[in-house]
C-alpha cells in the first residue's frame, strides 16, 4: 500500500465507513440543511438528529448558552416524527452520497423496539443509533444511568432490527463502564461515547436561568477531556467498538480519542463554528497518519502508550 | 402565513473571510465595520446577517488560537456596495469585546449572507422604517434598498438619549425618538409610529430592535391592520439551520399544530430573522 | 442599615465568615505562600491544601496540563503531613487574620476521624473540609462515589470533634443529591460542592497520557455550568448550606452559585490566573448587591427565580 | 544541598502589567518583546521569569475577554536595563500563537520577578554558558551580569540549524553546535562542553535549554566535578507557589526521605528554576 495515501476505512460491528469522522446528532439537522456548505460524500456518515414517534415541538427559546469553550443546550429533542422523517427526510439522506446512521429515542423499550421495526422496510439506512440519554427531556436519562434499563431496552431493539446498534451513553454516571457492559450485554454493535453533561447557567441580572429548561447539556471543547476519560474508561471495559463523542474541534482532537479506544468519531459543537469542521478533522487524520507513517487508521485505536 | 417550508439552503450563503477595511467608533462602544468580500456584498439583501467567529485573525490561513467566546456572533449587514458591505455593533458581552479588537487589515471568519432578509416586494409605494438601539443599521440597508425600487420610506429611530442615535445621516426622512427626552420625542418610537399611521397607512412597516419594542410595533400594526415584518433576535449557535437552537414560538394555527404543538418553534437563522409579525405569538 | 455598604457576612453551620468567597483546598497553599501578593485578612476564609497524616510525596509530573478553558491536575495530594502542617504551617494560618479551615484525607472513617481528634486540641481552627473526593489518590473517590461510606465517614468525624465539619463532594456520580443527602445524615455543618471531575488526555505526539498519573481533575471556567447544576441540585436536596466551588473566576460566576443556592464559594484555579481573584469576586459581589439594592448577600442565596 | 526551604514568599514580585514598547521577529515564528515595567526592570536577576497572561490587552484596566488559553505562561527574561526588560519566545502552541499577537502599545499583564535565578556568586572567576533553543535568552542576562562582576563567561549555544540560532550578536565568546551542521560544530552543544572542559574547568556552568541537552550537561560536569545549575521547566499554573504543579524529582537524598518519600518532588517556580544539577533526579 501506497504510505502516502492511508487506509482511513474503519469498521463499526458490521458497517464499514470510508473513513471514522461522523457528525453529531442535533448538530448537524438532516443533511439537506447544510448540503451547499459540506461535501457530504466525504463524510464518514451522517448521524441525523434524533427521530421520535410523533413530531416533538421541543422546548421553549432560549434554547442555548454559550459558556467557557462550550455551550449549553435544552432542544428538546425537536423533531418531525417518524412519518415526516420517512416522507421528507430520509429520501435526500439516502442519496448523500455517505453512510446513514439514524438516531432514535423513545419512551420505553417497548417504543424503542417499535421504531427500530418501523424502519426496517426503510431502505439507506446503515445503522441506528440508540439516544438513551437525552439530558433535556422528561426521563431522557432514565436509561442511560441505569445497567439493567440499558440492557432492557437494547436486546429490545436487538429483537427487533438486523440492522446495527449502536448506543448512546451518558457520562452523567458515577462509573460509565458498568452501563457500556450492560449495553454490550444487551447485544449492542457499537458504543456511542458519549451524550452532553448536564448543567445550568443563571442570568444574574433577572436572576433566571439562562434556559427555558432550567438545565441544559454542555458539549463543546469544554468537555473534550471529560468525554475522553469515558471513551478510554469504556475501551477498558467492553470488547465492541468505540464512537469518540465530545468537544471534538481539530483533527489533533479526533486523534485523542482514537488513541484511547475509540475507532470512529463523531464532531458536534464545532460544526456550528465551522460547517466544515468534521471534513478538516478528516484531512488532519489522514497527514497525521502519513507523518508518522502509519499504514491504516485502525492502527490507532487503543493505540495508548503505557 | 407559516407553511412550514422545505429544508433545501439558501442559495449563495458560504463560509469565507473578510478583510477589514475601515473600522470607526460611531458612539460611544458601538463600532462600524467595513469589510471586503464581494461575494457578500453583491447578493445580500437588506434585512439578511452574517455569522462572525468573535476571534480576528492575522490572515486567511489563521484559524484562530481560542475557543473562548466559542461561537459566532450575528450581525446584521449596516450596508452594501460593490465588494464591500459594514457591520454595526454595540460592545455588549465577551463576544463583541473580542471582535472590538479587530484591526483594520485584519480578516473575520464569517458565514453569510444568512437569513431570508425583508420581503421589499411587499411595499409598492411606501413604508415605515422602525428601529431601535443596533436594531437601526438594518434600516439603511433596507432604506436604500427600497429608494432604488421607487419605494417611499419613513425612519423612526429610537435610542436610550441623543449618544446613543445611530446612522441619522444615512435617512432622507428621519424622526427620532429618546427614552430620557435629550433627543426628539421623548418616549417610545411607538408614539411616532402610532402618529405615522395615523396621517397615512404604508405598504408595509419593516421593524429591528429590542424584543418589547418590536411587540409594541406589531401591537400598533394589528390594530391598523397594516403588514408588518419585524426581524427577531435569539442566541443563534450555528446560524445555518442544523441546530434547532434559534428558534421562536409561533401563533397557533392549522399548519403547524399538527401532533404535539409540533411546528410551533421556528428556527429564525433560516426562516427568518424577518418574520410576518402576526405569525408570532407574543405572549 | 446604611444601603451602600451591604452586609458581606455568611454563616456556615456555627462559624460566621466576614464574607462568603474562600480560596479553594490545593490552590492557595498554605496561605503562606502568596502572603506577599494577596491581602489574607480580607478573604473569607483560607481552605489550605489537604492534609493527611503522613507526609505524602504525590505524583510524578508532569502534574498539571491546560485544557480548553480549563486545567486538569493530579497533584496526588502532596503534603508536609500533620505533624510538620501543626508546627510549620499552622502558626502562620492561625494569625492570618482570618479563618481557617483545615482540608483533610484519610484512608477510612477511623483515619479521618482520627485526624478530627488530632487537631482538636490546636487553636486557631475554624472549621474542618473532609475531602472525601480526590480523584487523583488510589481510592480517592470510594467515600463520595458510595453514600454509605459518606455517611458512615461524617459520623465518624462527627464523634471525633466538636469543630464544624464540612463535606467535600465528587461532582462523578449520578446523582450527588444522594451523597448530598447521606452527608446530611451523618452530621455535615455544610457541604462543599464540588471536587475536580475526572478527565483525561493525550499527547498525540508521543501517545502517551498527558499527565503521568493518566486520569487528571478538570478544574477552572470549563466545569462551571457543571458544578453550578451540582449545587443547584444539593440546595434543592439538603437544608444544610453549601459551598458552591468550580470555575468561579469573577463576581458574576459567583453571584450564579450564591443564587443557585450556595451559602458560601471557594475560589481555586482562577487564583492561578489572577492571584487576586477571590478578592476581586468578594469586591464584585459587593457592588451587586449595592446596584440591586440588597441589603444582605444572604438574600441571595437560593433566590432564583422561576 | 536540598535543605526543605521556608515558604516565605519570595521578596519583590508582583502582579502588574508592562506595556510593549518594541517587537521584533527576530527569527522565524520567534519574538522579542520589550515590556515597560521599572519594578521588574530594576529588581530582576538573570535567570528569573515572569508569568504572563496569553491575551494582551488594550489598555491596562482591560481584564481579559477569553478563558482560553486560560493559564499564564512562563518567559525568561532576556534582559533588563533601567525601566525595561526585554523577553523572547518560540511560537509553540496556543499560549505563544496569542501572545504573538501582542502590538506595540499594548499591554500585557504579569507576575514577577518569579523564581530564584542563577547562583552568580558561586563563579567568582569563570563560567561556562550553555544554551539550547530558547533556552539561550536566559543566558544573554547571565552573561552580561557575570561580565559586571568580572566574571569572564564562555557561551555555548545549541540549535536545530543555522535559522535557529538566537541571540549570537549578544556574547562577546561565543560557540555554536547545530544538529544539521548548518552552522559551526555539526553535533550537539554537549560536545562543545566536553571540549571547553578538557581545556580549563570553570567555577560554574550555568544551563538552560530542553531537557536531554540539561541532562547531558549535568552528566558531563558530574564526571568533571564541576558545579552545574541547570534552569528547568515544568508546566506551571501558578508560578508562585500555590499548586504544587510544577514539581521535578529530587535525587533521594536524607534530607527528603522523611517519611514516604516526602520531599522527593521540588516547585521549581520557587525553588527554581535554577537548581543545582546534583540534586535532580535524571532517571
Ligand atoms: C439576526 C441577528 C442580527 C444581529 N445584528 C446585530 C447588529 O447588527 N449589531 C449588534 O450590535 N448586534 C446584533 N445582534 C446581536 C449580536 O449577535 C450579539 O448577540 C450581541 O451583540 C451580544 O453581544 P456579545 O456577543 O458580546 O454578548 P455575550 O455576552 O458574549 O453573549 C450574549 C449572550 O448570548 C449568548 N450567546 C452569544 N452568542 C451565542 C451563540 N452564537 N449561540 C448561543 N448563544 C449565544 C451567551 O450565552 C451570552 O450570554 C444580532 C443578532 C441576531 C440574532
Ligand atoms: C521557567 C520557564 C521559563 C521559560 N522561558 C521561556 C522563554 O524564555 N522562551 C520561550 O519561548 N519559552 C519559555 N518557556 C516555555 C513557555 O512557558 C511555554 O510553555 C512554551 O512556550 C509552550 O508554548 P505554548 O504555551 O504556546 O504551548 P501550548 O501548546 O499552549 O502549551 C504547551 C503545553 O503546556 C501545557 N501548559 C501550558 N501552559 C501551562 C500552564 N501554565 N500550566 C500548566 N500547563 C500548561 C499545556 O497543557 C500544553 O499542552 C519557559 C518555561 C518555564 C517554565
Ligand atoms: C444543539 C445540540 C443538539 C443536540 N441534539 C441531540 C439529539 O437530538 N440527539 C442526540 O443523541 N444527541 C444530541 N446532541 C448531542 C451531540 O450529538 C453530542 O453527543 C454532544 O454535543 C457532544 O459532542 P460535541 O461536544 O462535539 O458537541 C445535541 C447537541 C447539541 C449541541
Ligand atoms: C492544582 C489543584 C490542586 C488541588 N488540590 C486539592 C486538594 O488538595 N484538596 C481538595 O479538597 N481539593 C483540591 N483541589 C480541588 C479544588 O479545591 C476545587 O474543588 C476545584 O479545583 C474546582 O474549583 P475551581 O474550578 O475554582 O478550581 C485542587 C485543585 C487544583 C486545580
Ligand atoms: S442557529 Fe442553529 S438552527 Fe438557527
Ligand atoms: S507553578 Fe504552582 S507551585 Fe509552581
Amino acid at each position: 500500500m501506497n504510505p502516502h495515501t492511508p487506509d482511513l476505512r474503519v469498521r463499526l460491528g458490521a458497517l464499514e465507513l470510508q473513513n471514522p469522522v461522523l457528525t453529531a446528532s442535533g448538530t448537524f439537522g438532516y443533511g439537506e440543511e447544510v448540503a451547499d456548505l459540506v461535501d457530504l460524500s466525504k463524510l464518514g456518515a451522517i448521524v441525523c438528529k434524533t427521530v421520535t414517534r410523533l413530531p416533538r415541538a421541543g422546548n421553549a427559546p432560549p434554547r442555548t448558552c454559550e459558556t467557557p469553550a462550550g455551550m449549553m443546550n435544552a432542544i428538546g429533542l425537536q423533531n418531525v416524527g417518524l412519518a415526516a422523517f420517512k416522507r421528507d427526510k430520509l429520501p435526500f439522506l439516502r442519496d448523500s452520497g455517505t453512510k446513514l446512521i439514524v438516531n432514535i429515542a423513545g419512551d420505553s423499550s417497548e417504543d424503542f423496539a417499535a421504531l427500530c421495526a418501523d424502519l426496517n422496510d426503510e431502505e439507506g439506512i446503515d445503522a441506528l443509533e440508540l439516544n438513551i440519554s437525552c439530558p433535556n427531556v422528561a426521563h431522557g436519562l432514565d436509561f442511560a444511568t441505569d445497567p439493567i434499563q440499558t440492557e432492557a431496552v437494547v436486546k429490545a431493539c436487538r429483537a427487533a432490527t438486523p440492522r446495527p446498534l449502536f448506543v448512546k451513553l451518558s457520562p452523567n454516571v458515577t462509573d460509565i463502564a458498568v452501563i457500556a457492559r450492560a449495553a454490550q450485554e444487551g447485544g449492542a454493535d457499537a458504543l456511542s461515547v458519549c451524550n452532553t453533561f448536564v448543567g445550568f447557567a443563571i442570568d444574574t441580572r433577572t436572576r433566571r436561568p439562562r434556559l427555558s429548561n432550567g438545565t441544559g447539556g454542555l458539549s463543546g471543547p469544554a468537555i473534550r477531556p471529560l468525554a475522553l476519560r469515558a471513551v478510554w474508561r469504556c475501551a477498558q471495559n467492553v470488547q465492541i467498538p468505540i464512537i469518540g463523542i465530545g468537544g471534538i474541534a481539530t483533527a489533533n482532537d479526533a486523534l485523542e480519542f482514537l488513541i484511547a479506544g475509540a475507532s470512529a468519531v463523531q464532531v458536534g459543537t464545532a460544526t456550528f463554528v465551522r460547517p466544515n469542521a468534521a471534513l478538516e478533522v478528516i484531512e488532519g487524520i489522514g497527514e497525521y497518519l502519513s507523518q508518522h507513517e502509519i499504514a491504516s487508521v485502525r492502527e490507532l485505536t487503543g493505540s495508548l502508550q503505557a | 402565513m407559516t407553511t412550514p417550508q422545505a429544508d433545501a439552503p439558501a442559495t449563495g450563503r458560504r463560509h469565507t473571510h473578510a478583510r477589514v477595511l475601515a473600522k470607526c467608533e460611531v458612539a460611544p462602544r458601538h463600532f462600524a465595520l467595513t469589510l471586503s468580500n464581494s461575494g457578500i456584498a453583491r447578493t445580500v439583501r437588506a434585512g439578511q446577517f452574517v455569522h462572525v467567529l468573535p476571534h480576528s485573525r492575522e490572515n486567511e490561513e489563521d484559524t484562530g488560537w481560542s475557543f473562548d467566546p466559542l461561537l459566532r456572533r450575528a450581525f446584521s449587514i449596516l450596508d452594501a456596495r460593490e465588494d464591500e458591505f459594514e457591520i454595526l455593533f454595540r460592545v455588549e458581552g465577551r463576544g463583541t469585546r473580542s471582535l472590538a479588537r479587530a484591526e483594520v487589515g485584519e480578516w473575520l471568519d464569517l458565514l453569510g449572507p444568512l437569513g431570508n432578509g425583508f420581503s421589499l416586494s411587499q411595499a409598492s409605494r411606501s413604508a415605515i422604517l422602525v428601529g431601535g438601539g443596533v436594531g437601526v443599521p438594518p434600516m439603511v440597508f433596507t432604506a436604500r434598498a427600497l429608494s432604488e425600487r421607487g419605494v417611499e420610506s419613513q425612519m423612526l429611530l429610537g435610542a436610550r438619549s441623543a449618544a446613543d442615535v445611530l446612522c441619522e445621516d444615512k435617512f432622507t426622512s428621519l424622526q427620532i425618538a429618546t427614552d430620557d427626552g435629550s433627543r426628539g420625542h421623548h418616549g417610545r418610537v411607538g408614539d411616532l409610529l402610532e402618529s405615522a399611521l395615523q396621517e397615512q397607512l404604508p405598504d408595509m412597516v419593516f421593524a429591528c430592535g429590542p424584543y418589547p419594542m418590536l411587540r409594541a410595533v406589531a401591537h400598533i400594526c394589528a390594530a391598523k391592520n397594516v403588514m408588518c415584518e419585524v426581524s427577531l433576535e435569539e442566541n443563534m449557535p450555528c446560524g445555518i439551520g442544523v441546530c434547532n437552537g434559534c428558534v421562536v414560538p409561533m401563533r397557533p394555527s392549522e399548519d403547524i399544530l399538527e401532533g404535539d404543538d409540533y411546528g410551533r418553534f421556528r428556527r429564525i437563522c433560516v426562516h427568518g430573522p424577518a418574520c410576518d409579525a402576526r405569525d408570532i405569538d407574543w405572549t
